[in-house]
């Protein structure tokens, strides 16, 4: 038992947690909360993987800015604060289906081995992904800029435009 | 200096996806529905990154693609969050149950 | 001149196209076009007739057109029976179309008649000229048609359109039979033509039960066209028709077709001993069982139909007992006193204007020339001697007796009886003793051009029986022998006794009608009253009609109108349960678009992990 | 000139659409005439084809072929191409049906004079029918055939649901669902076909199923494929012809449409299901057809006597023809069970004589429609007595339709019944009987309207002079095919020797 393997077995294990939790919580901001624990658990997976840079993106976006995202929209729409259970019978339905889903997956992957790994990854790993990002990805990394522009002009102008009309309207 | 198996990290990933999977297509609240959604794209990314390591041909593709993935996910919960508000003003509920004007 | 006997049956053609072309046309001289037409093809036929008579004969044909490697011929052939059939056909046409000038004089359609007159006069001598069974098969449905078309001359009257129809549709019957006979014989022999199916019967080619199936089918088409037994109906309806037309189609050509069928045909039945019997039978039962009828019916054209359904029966009965020569020479001899006694009816009819005899009566002297002509043709046909149809009778009495049919022999003489006996009765009702129903007041002799045909009909109608005589020489048979069909053995006078018999048998039917209906010896309604039940039976024609309508008729409604339910309920039945079923399923569809965004992801999930189950079963190559 | 001969007059219906355009649509009297014209022009350029046609030549002529449209597949065995041309041609079946279209479609636009509102959108509709129908019979390959096959459906929909009678739009509908199911299942086996053998060309498809069984075990072509496909392509041409049970939409349509386009329905949309038979079933797959014989003389027989027997008690005159067509569809199912030269010549005799009767007959059910405001056999009588050409006429087609000889129509049903007899003949002469059963209601029908007492009309004139044009054609054209058949049998020839090769009879 080395130490990677002692260090996935508690991260998996807290993300594993953290999700059971959100299932299984009635308060919303609970939730998101426990959720944090998992999005933190897989920037730990990250490292182990030899992906630092991702990691660390991974706390900044998700554990950072996506979960105060969430909780922002909690709070600004919240008129209860208990989540509801949804019918059991769509609960169960729901259910068979990604168990049997599960299944088919864990069938085909369990055995799944191509032998090799890559051990250079760690080895100037941010620097490397920065000269691919500019090089090789240059235009997805542009469009994605883009992207990322057109979701903050289309996010205001959904969040304001009732509010227009209203005045309008006025 | 192996130790951890690429089945392992993609069983995690399995299962973390269908969590936010049966998160999605269970719960009635729509911020947790765009969570779950996240969580799933977080499974998907794990993926992406554990090919980065173990694969024929491994390299840094699979985590530059996590990358942009993160981006285009935190673009999408802005957004999602941006409909969910100004459906908030205008039904007074963020219940999925009660969004069904695709029916009407 | 034998060349251009195909040119025989296109000049009542002629007429037909001219005719309907003037069809407007008032004036009644049109006539003259269907009567100088036919007259050519008179002409001709003798023409062509004597050349045959010196033994010449004549077969051309072309190809039609090619079916694979089989060439489906079409073309004429003229040899001894046909050239015969030639001359009676276009003789009695020519002077129905005379005789029609006076009959039809002031009707309205006065063209049409005539046109409609060319056509079937066309299409019989087409029929007779074919030297194969499907020319023979065409032609034969054409003279239906012309026989339907003047049926129905008079179209506005119900009767005569039912009877159009029934004639149309029993000689349909028949004739199916006749196409199922010939398509079998296509199949065994490999070509309709006459020469050819004969030399494969000879050779042996088909085996004995195809024989007979064959034959009989042919002879269903007989039986069809020439009225016996089960198919016999429509024929006395058929005198709905104008009376020329029955002369001419009813009495001596189209009818006669079938029994000429049969004599074409003969070798086929000469090789099977079951069909000629059945032919046998068949005429001698049909002979008996209309001159029953013929009895008691009171319409004179009625009574003159029966006698002709008779005498085809006897027709039919002399060729099934070998008697080809005796066969054809009576429907030689009764083409020509029959279409006697039909314009003689028509005559009379035309000067009483009523077909009922019981309103008839006195007329001999009134009618001085109808009179003594229906006298003949109707002592012609009781088989008086010295008149043709004595000859001829005594021929199928001989024959019938040399086959070794003596059950057979013995109907025909009682029906022989029964022949003299229904037209003396029609004679004495209707020309002797008072002047019965209102009638009698101005009734005149019929014009020249009726009268004229009339007295043509009646020489031939005495003479024509020496055609064939054991006295004078047997010239009929001589010049049959001629012809391709190879005579059955020789000739069969039979015992000296036969004619003794026929005339004692035409003597008493004749001196019963007198004692009854001139002396009133005996009273009229004697049989009525003394058997009530049979007078009855016989009165309503066996009720055949009535059968006929209660099974066939009834049944074939029955089951349209079961197929209409069918149609209705179950075809369309299952086509409403289809769509009612699938608007069913569309309404349970659209519950579960509840508009639930989950729910359709749900169902979309389930989709595609039974799309990736499936992948996972079968290995996921998509071979 | 020629090597466009055959696209010029497929699209030539489209002058008409272009001129009709311009026309202002109140102006009723020029459009009917530009209706007239717009299928004279088609006409015109169909008989210069019929000049071009070689009788006795090539098999098929006048061939053209462009590319249109092709793209690749990867598949187990590599990159494989699937090019899609546009081709098309005639043989001698295709130039006698082309012919009937052409001839049949001007008679229909003439009685198309009666129609009495919408006549620009009609006549565009119509025009777009007789492209439809040209381009079916012309195409030469799966594609085109399919296209050119659905065109001709949306035009009809339109037409009986917009100028037929009061339910006009059921018949419509039923139309649509029956033929739309037919097509799809032609739409299945046609791709089926294109997957597996990478090429959509008639003859193409003919050679390749008739390659050995080993050969085409390579091309995964089992002979249950093929069986299936016939099946399949039987079926789907069942609901067009229409057979037993799958007619109730034709005899809804006959009722309803507008007699025009009955005329034009009965006479030759009828006859695509027929043609579709041939050229597919008995070409494409003629072992399989053979083995299938008996159960579609059977079905052949089944039709003709049910359509027979629904005939008899019908009370409505276009319901006893719409039974009548099931009925003589029957004899075309029988021709072709046969399967041997006599067989298929009279099934081929069938479609083009009945094609000429039903549209005289339809044409002249439409007049006395016109005239009298019914068509209940029961509103009729006399008709003979004021109208004695038309009643004259319609006698003729009536014994046309019963097969007496010296019209087309005999030819067909003797040459049918002739091969049945050589190869089933118990089935055969039980489907004789429907030979009775049709003189029965025929005579039935056309008697109880020209015969009898007068019955009074709202109008009695008889045929006018522009009524006379169609009538008389239609009846010559039965009477020179009944008398010599041979100029129809001669072009005929070369295709059916060929479908014959295959059947091997």
């Amino acid at each position: 038992m080395t130490g990677e393997m002692i260090a996935f077995f508690l991260l998996a294990l807290t993300a594993i947690t953290g999700g059971v939790l959100l299932i299984n919580l009635t308060n919303v901001v609970h939730m998101v909360v426990a959720l944090i624990f998992t999005f933190i658990a897989i920037a730990g997976i990250y490292i182990t993987l030899s992906a630092e840079f991702v990691a660390v993106v991974q706390v900044l976006i998700y554990s950072g800015a996506i979960t105060i995202i969430m909780l922002f929209g909690i709070m600004l729409t919240r008129h209860q604060e208990k989540e509801k259970k949804a019918p059991r019978l769509k609960i169960i339905l729901t259910g068979l289906t990604i168990g049997l889903f599960f299944l088919i997956m864990y069938g085909k992957i369990k055995d799944l081995n191509f032998g090799q790994q890559n051990v250079e990854l760690h080895v100037e790993n941010t620097k490397k992904i920065g000269v691919e990002l500019y090089s090789h990805y240059v235009i997805p990394f542009e469009l994605t800029s883009v992207l990322l522009l057109v979701a903050l002009i289309g996010s205001i102008i959904l969040a304001k435009r009732d509010d227009d009309e209203k005045e309008a309207k006025k | 200096m192996s130790a951890v198996p690429l089945p392992a990290y993609l069983m995690l990933a399995l299962i973390l996806f269908c969590i936010g999977l049966f998160g999605a297509l269970t719960k009635r609240n729509a911020v947790i529905v765009l969570i779950s959604i996240e969580l799933m794209l977080n499974a998907v990314n794990i993926n992406l990154v554990a090919f980065a390591k173990y694969s024929l041909n491994p390299g840094l593709t699979g985590q530059i693609f996590s990358l942009f993935t993160i981006t285009v996910a935190a673009a999408e919960a802005a957004v999602g969050l941006a409909i969910l508000i100004a459906l908030y003003r205008n039904r007074k509920t963020v219940n999925v149950d009660e969004m069904d004007t695709m029916k009407r | 001149m034998l060349q251009m006997s195909w040119l025989i049956p296109l000049f009542p053609l002629l007429s037909f196209i001219l005719l309907l072309l003037f069809r407007k046309s008032k004036s009644e001289s049109t006539a003259w076009i269907g009567v100088l037409l036919t007259g050519i093809s008179l002409v001709m036929s003798i023409g062509v007739f004597l050349a045959v008579w010196q033994g010449e004969g004549i077969k051309t044909e072309g190809t039609w057109f090619q079916m694979g490697e089989r060439a489906i011929t079409m073309g004429f052939e003229v040899n001894p029976l046909n050239a015969l059939m030639l001359v009676i056909v276009s003789l009695v046409s020519f002077l129905v179309h005379l005789y029609s000038k006076g009959y039809m004089h002031g009707d309205d359609r006065f063209p049409v008649f005539f046109a409609y007159l060319g056509l079937f006069s066309f299409a019989m001598l087409g029929l007779v000229l074919s030297p194969n069974l499907l020319q023979l098969y065409m032609f034969w449905e054409l003279v239906g048609l012309g026989s339907f078309l003047l049926i129905g001359f008079y179209y506005f009257k119900p009767e005569a359109k039912a009877a159009a129809k029934k004639a149309f549709v029993m000689t349909r019957i028949g004739d199916v039979g006749l196409f199922i006979g010939m398509v079998l014989l296509f199949w065994q022999v490999g070509s309709f033509e006459y020469d050819e199916i004969f030399a494969s019967v000879k050779n042996g080619d088909l085996s004995s039960g195809m024989l007979t199936l064959t034959a009989l089918c042919i002879f269903v088409g007989a039986v069809g066209k020439s009225g016996q037994l089960p198919l016999h109906t429509w024929l006395p309806d058929a005198m709905e028709g104008p009376t020329p037309v029955s002369a001419l189609i009813h009495a001596a050509t189209m009818v006669a077709a079938g029994v000429y069928l049969v004599a074409a045909m003969y070798p086929l039945f000469q090789a099977s001993e079951a069909a000629l019997t059945v032919v046998a039978v068949v005429g001698g039962l049909t002979a008996i069982f209309a001159a029953s009828i013929g009895l008691m019916q009171k319409d004179i054209k009625r009574v003159l139909a029966y006698s002709t359904v008779s005498q085809l029966g006897y027709m039919m009965l002399a060729l099934g007992a070998s008697g080809y020569v005796a066969g054809i020479f009576h429907l030689t001899t009764h083409a020509f006193f029959k279409a006697l006694l039909f314009l003689a009816a028509g005559s009379v009819i035309h000067a009483v204007h009523t077909q009922n005899i019981e309103e008839m009566g006195g007329l001999w002297k009134k009618l001085r020339i109808t009179g003594p002509l229906f006298l003949i043709g109707a002592l012609a046909i009781s088989g008086v001697p010295l008149l043709s149809g004595f000859f001829s009778k005594d021929e199928i009495l001989a024959s019938t007796y040399a086959d070794g049919k003596y059950g057979l022999f013995w109907l025909a003489v009682i029906a022989a009886f029964m022949t003299a006996f229904y037209m003396f009765r029609l004679f004495f009702i209707v020309f002797t003793g008072e002047a019965r129903g209102e009638t009698e007041k101005g009734v005149h002799e019929s014009p020249g051009v009726m009268t004229f045909p009339m007295i043509v009909l009646g020489v031939l109608a005495v003479v024509a029986g020496y055609l064939n005589t054991t006295w004078f020489g047997t010239f009929l048979s001589d010049y049959l022998a001629q012809g391709a069909v190879e005579l059955p053995h020789g000739d069969h006078h039979g015992p000296a006794w036969i004619p003794l018999v026929a005339t004692l048998a035409a003597a008493l039917g004749i001196a019963l009608a007198y004692l009854i209906y001139q002396r009133g010896t005996l009273s009229r309604d004697w049989i009525t009253r003394s058997l009530p039940s049979l007078s009855d039976v016989i009165y309503n024609k066996w009720y055949i009609d009535e059968g006929y309508d209660q099974t066939v008729v009834k049944g074939t409604r029955g089951l349209s109108k079961l197929g209409v339910l069918f149609d209705r309920y179950i075809v369309d039945g299952l086509v409403t349960a289809v769509t009612t079923g699938v608007q069913r399923l569309g309404r349970v569809g659209s519950r579960v678009q509840n508009g639930q965004v989950q729910s359709y992801g749900t169902a979309a999930i389930f989709g595609i992990v039974i799309l990736l189950l499936i992948v996972a079963l079968t290995g996921g190559y998509f071979s | 000139m020629n090597a466009w001969l055959l696209s010029i007059l497929i699209f030539s219906p489209l002058l008409g659409v272009l001129v009709l355009m311009f026309v202002p649509s109140s102006d009723e009297k020029s459009i009917k005439w530009l209706g007239v014209l717009g299928t004279l022009f088609p006409l015109g350029i169909a008989l210069v084809v019929l000049s071009a046609f070689k009788m006795g030549g090539d098999e098929l002529q006048l061939t053209e072929k462009f590319s249109w449209i092709s793209y690749e597949v990867f598949q187990s065995k590599g990159q494989v191409s699937y090019p899609i041309f546009y081709e098309i041609g005639v043989n001698g079946l295709s130039m006698v049906l082309i012919l009937l279209t052409a001839v049949v479609s001007v008679l229909a636009a003439i009685a198309s004079f009666s129609i009495k509102q919408n006549w620009k959108s009609y006549f565009i509709l119509f025009f777009l029918l007789e492209m439809g129908m040209l381009g079916v019979f012309a195409a030469q390959n799966l594609f085109l055939f399919f296209i050119f096959f659905e065109i001709t459906l949306i035009p009809m929909f339109f037409l009986i649901g917009r100028w037929g009678y009061l339910e006009r739009e059921k018949a419509a509908y039923s139309f649509l669902i029956y033929n739309g199911v037919g097509s799809a299942i032609l739409l299945i086996v046609f791709v089926a076909l294109f997957m597996k053998t990478g090429t959509m060309n008639f003859q193409e498809l003919a050679y390749t199923f008739s390659l050995p069984q080993a050969e085409l075990n390579q091309l995964f072509i089992t002979k249950g494929f093929k069986m299936g496909m016939l099946i399949a392509l039987l079926v789907a041409f069942a609901v067009k012809l229409p057979v037993f049970p799958l007619h109730s939409w034709m005899v809804r349509v006959h009722v309803q449409a507008p007699p025009a386009i009955v005329m034009i329905h009965s006479g030759i949309l009828l006859k695509i299901g027929a043609y579709g038979v041939i050229v597919f079933g008995a070409g494409m797959f003629p072992d399989q057809f053979k083995s299938l014989a008996f159960v579609i003389g059977l079905f052949g027989v089944i039709n003709l006597l049910y359509g027979a027997f629904l005939a008899l008690t019908q009370t409505d005159v276009k319901r006893v023809l719409a039974y009548s067509s099931v009925s003589h569809m029957g004899i075309v199912l029988i021709g072709l069970a046969a399967g041997n030269t006599s067989g298929m010549t009279g099934a081929v005799f069938q479609v083009v004589s009945h094609g000429l009767i039903s549209a005289l007959l339809f044409f002249l059910i439409g007049a006395l429609y016109e005239r009298s405001g019914s068509s209940e056999l029961s509103a009729f009588g006399g008709v003979a007595k004021r109208m004695p050409i038309l009643a004259g006429v319609f006698l003729a087609g009536g014994l046309a339709s019963l097969g007496l000889p010296g019209m087309s129509g005999f030819i067909s049903e003797f040459m049918a019944f002739l091969g049945l007899f050589e190869k089933m003949p118990v089935l055969a002469a039980v489907g004789t009987l429907g030979l009775i059963l049709t003189a029965v209601y025929v005579l039935r029908a056309v008697l109880s309207i020209t015969f009898g007492a007068e019955k009074e009309m709202p109008e009695s004139r008889d045929l006018s002079s522009s009524e006379r044009v169609p009538a008389f054609v239609l009846l010559a054209a039965i009477l020179f095919i009944g008398i010599y058949p041979a100029w129809l049998n001669d072009m005929l020839r070369p295709t059916l020797d060929a479908i014959l090769l295959g059947l091997g009879g």
